[in-house]
């Protein structure tokens, strides 16, 4: 509470010295919004206040305007480059325990007790269509229906297939690698999901005898 | 032979039943969602709320009446659609629970901070949504015109935006990641675009309402407090500056949107 | 005490629609808390309705209806002006009518 | 679809479980039932037979949604417009509890009422008209409950 009053006084003192005519800059609101965010928030069970310490490609992506061409593309080669191929390149895992996770949207909220991945599903249907069994869908991403077939995956583990196959993979540990502002969370690279359950959810999608590719 | 018409009744009905199902998934929620518009329990914690308003209540033993949300002291009909708003006397920008700590602690005695750490849906938390609720019902059918003539009204507009756009914690999402583009969906729900108006008693238009989900009245800080959860954010404070901005940026934006508070939600 | 009901009670032709919401957790018995005990059950079992006095409907509940309950139902040979009263009654014996004039 | 043993079986469940439920034959009923309200399933039920069969009719409505976006709260509607009803039943086949309301009816009220119910999982859901000459008539509808929002 004394923090925020102290902001308020501190943002209408900058309101009277920029004058009343122009009130602050863009570069004075901005700073303004970030001590504003950081005073809102305090800890909460597992969430704790470091997860509003941006990283460079969270602060590039939190305007109403996309980043520059060479701060996204630096986004992406970093993020490429964060990217954990499997172990032993064992890429393909249980498309059923794939489907269980891509149907759990739990995990890592403030009333979760644990940020153990065993916790956390992977939020999939939120907002992506996969096996057509499951009506309820979100469509912020593309449908998946299809996704191995349509892509001619007959065999994951035929060299022919591997280059969708990895992509798939870098995709879900850190989608910004192929895009610096995607809505996609980074699954491995931020810990949600480890490489067993990204081998399920891989399964899913990838493994001709998955539902999905029907 | 009464069975086999039995029979054959029951199979024509099980046919006609067939071709009801053709109805879209999207038909259908549709068609759920009008049947539970007529009887809303909001309607109880609206009642709830204008008691409380009404009642002499808090160690000073008075009533609300002469609170002012921005209209005059007392004045309630027309103050929702101006929320949030700048207050002289307080010298901030408040939303109408913060506006209601306010009145609470000046008139009633209450002591804000205490209030303020009252988790939702417990003792005078609970009372601040229902007073929220009927506050947000005496405007029902009214368009949402906030003020934005006061230089602090402003720069809470520009706050707003920046925190709406804000992307972090471990799923890298912010309220614009869901909320700023038309037609999307979590699941079967719908997201309104709340960069625009969304339309007459759609997004920042809709609230409060009642969750059929968990059977609760949610105040417009209790829906931001719950996007903050799932967007797996640390806890945000209850009428922090970083909401009243949301609230600001998300009323001026719905500028001419109908209210339909207090609505029911899944 | 238990908050008070909503009761609408409009008439049209010779019968009047009566809408009415209650204020009940309807707990059902089966969830349990966050530290893993059972919510024992706490659900309205019993409501009946009079029309200016006279009982007209009876009806028994179980812990599938709806927390903060909804029920609709139409009163024959109720006019503008009659009196409808609804009462509940949980399985704590906890009660509470409320009484609304027909309009 | 349903064929005829399907269907035939469905009203030997119904009648099942009317009879375990102590609603067959019809009895004076001073307090809650609570026999009524403990039937957990629909094997339970099929241990105990009797009565005359229920049979589904079209003078019996069941209303609803085909999809419901919340299985807390489901608007159901149960009425028929057939003189000589003693009782209307609400039922929810896949419930703990499958009856989930039962309403008196009498002269001074119309045969149909509207309330909402839980749903743990899609499900059949059924109006039982109990007739004051013992015959039993139901219709039913199935309902579709969806998982909404972010699960989370």
């Amino acid at each position: 509470m004394k923090k925020q009053i102290v902001l308020t006084t501190i943002g209408v003192s900058l309101v009277l010295l920029a004058g009343c005519a122009t009130g602050p800059s863009p570069a004075e609101l901005d700073q303004q919004a970030a001590a504003m965010i950081k005073a809102a928030f305090r800890d909460q069970g597992i969430a704790k206040v470091d997860r509003i310490q941006q990283d460079l490609g969270q602060s590039a992506c939190s305007s109403d305007k996309p980043p520059s061409e060479a701060v996204a593309k630096q986004v992406e080669a970093e993020a490429l480059a964060s990217i954990k191929w499997p172990t032993s390149g064992q890429y393909i895992g249980d498309w059923r325990a794939g489907e269980r996770l891509a149907q759990n949207g739990r995990g890592m909220t403030w009333t979760d007790s644990t940020t153990d991945t065993a916790a956390n599903g992977g939020s999939c249907y939120n907002c992506h269509q996969i096996n057509k069994a499951e009506i309820s869908y979100g469509n912020i991403g593309p449908s998946l229906w299809n996704y191995g077939k349509l892509r001619g995956v007959k065999d994951v583990t035929d060299p022919v297939s591997a280059a969708i196959v990895q992509y798939t993979w870098g995709k879900l540990w850190n989608s910004k690698a192929y895009s610096a502002c995607s809505n996609m969370p980074r699954f491995g690279h931020a810990k949600l999901l480890n490489e067993n359950q990204i081998r399920d959810i891989m399964a899913l999608l990838l493994d001709p005898k998955s539902p999905v590719n029907q | 032979m009464k069975v086999f018409r039995i029979i054959s009744a029951v199979l024509a009905l099980m046919l006609a039943a067939g071709v009801q199902a053709q109805k879209t998934t999207a038909e259908g929620i549709a068609e759920y969602r009008k049947m539970l518009e007529d009887g809303n329990p909001a309607d109880l914690f609206e009642a709830k709320g204008e008691e409380l308003w009404k009642t002499a209540r808090g160690p000073n033993k008075v009533t609300l009446e002469k609170c002012d949300l921005g209209l005059g002291p007392g004045v309630v009909k027309g103050a929702w659609v101006q929320l949030p708003r700048y207050f002289a006397d307080t010298q901030k920008v408040q939303d109408v629970e913060s506006r209601l700590l306010s009145c609470m602690a000046t008139l009633q005695g209450f002591n804000a901070e205490e209030l303020a750490k009252t988790p939702f849906g417990r003792g005078e938390m609970a009372n601040i949504t229902a007073l929220a609720t009927w506050i947000a019902a005496s405007s029902r059918g009214q368009k949402f015109a906030l003020p934005q003539s006061h230089p602090e009204e402003q720069r809470f507009f520009e706050l707003g935006k920046r925190a709406f756009f804000f992307r972090g914690g471990p799923m890298d999402f912010s309220c614009a990641g869901c909320h700023a583009v038309d037609g999307q969906r979590i699941r079967l729900q719908d997201l309104p675009t709340l960069t625009k108006n969304p339309g007459d008693g759609v997004g920042f238009a809709a609230w409060p309402a009642y969750r059929v989900s968990n059977g609760q009245m949610w105040s417009m800080q209790l829906r931001l407090n719950d996007c903050f959860r799932q967007q797996r954010f640390p806890y945000p404070g209850f009428a922090s500056d970083l909401t009243v901005a949301l609230g600001v940026y998300m009323g001026v934006n719905a500028k001419g949107a109908q209210s339909i508070a207090p609505s029911i939600k899944r | 005490m238990a908050d008070p009901m909503r009761i609408r009670a409009q008439a049209a032709g010779d019968k009047a629609t009566i809408r009415v919401l209650m204020s009940h957790e309807m707990e059902t018995g089966q969830r349990k808390d966050s530290a893993g005990k059972t919510i024992p059950a706490w659900f309205i079992q019993e409501v009946t309705a009079r029309h200016n006095g006279k009982p007209v409907l009876s009806a028994e509940w179980g812990p599938a209806i709806s927390k903060n309950p909804f029920l609709q139902f139409s009163v024959k040979g109720a006019k503008v002006g009659d009196k409808i009263a609804v009462t509940w009654k949980d399985n704590k014996g906890e009660t509470r009518t409320d009484e609304v004039t027909v309009s | 679809m349903f064929n005829r043993r399907d269907v035939l079986a469905r009203s030997g469940q119904m009648a099942a479980l009317l009879a375990g439920a102590g609603l067959l034959p019809m009895q004076a009923q001073a307090a809650w039932n609570a026999a009524a309200f403990e039937i957990k399933t629909m094997a339970e039920l099929a241990k105990a037979m009797g009565a005359s069969a229920p049979v589904e009719s079209k003078d019996v409505v069941v209303t609803g949604p085909d999809i419901a976006e919340n299985g807390a709260v489901v608007p159901i509607g149960v009425s028929t417009t057939l003189p000589g009803v003693k009782k209307l039943l609400l039922l929810v086949e896949k419930n703990p509890s499958v009856l989930a309301a039962s309403f008196d009816v009498t002269d001074a009220v119309d045969a149909a009422f509207t309330t909402r119910v839980k749903m743990g999982q899609s499900s059949n859901v059924m109006a039982v008209a109990l007739m004051n000459d013992n015959r039993v008539l139901f219709s039913q509808k199935e309902v579709k409950v969806t998982l909404g929002g972010c699960g989370g």
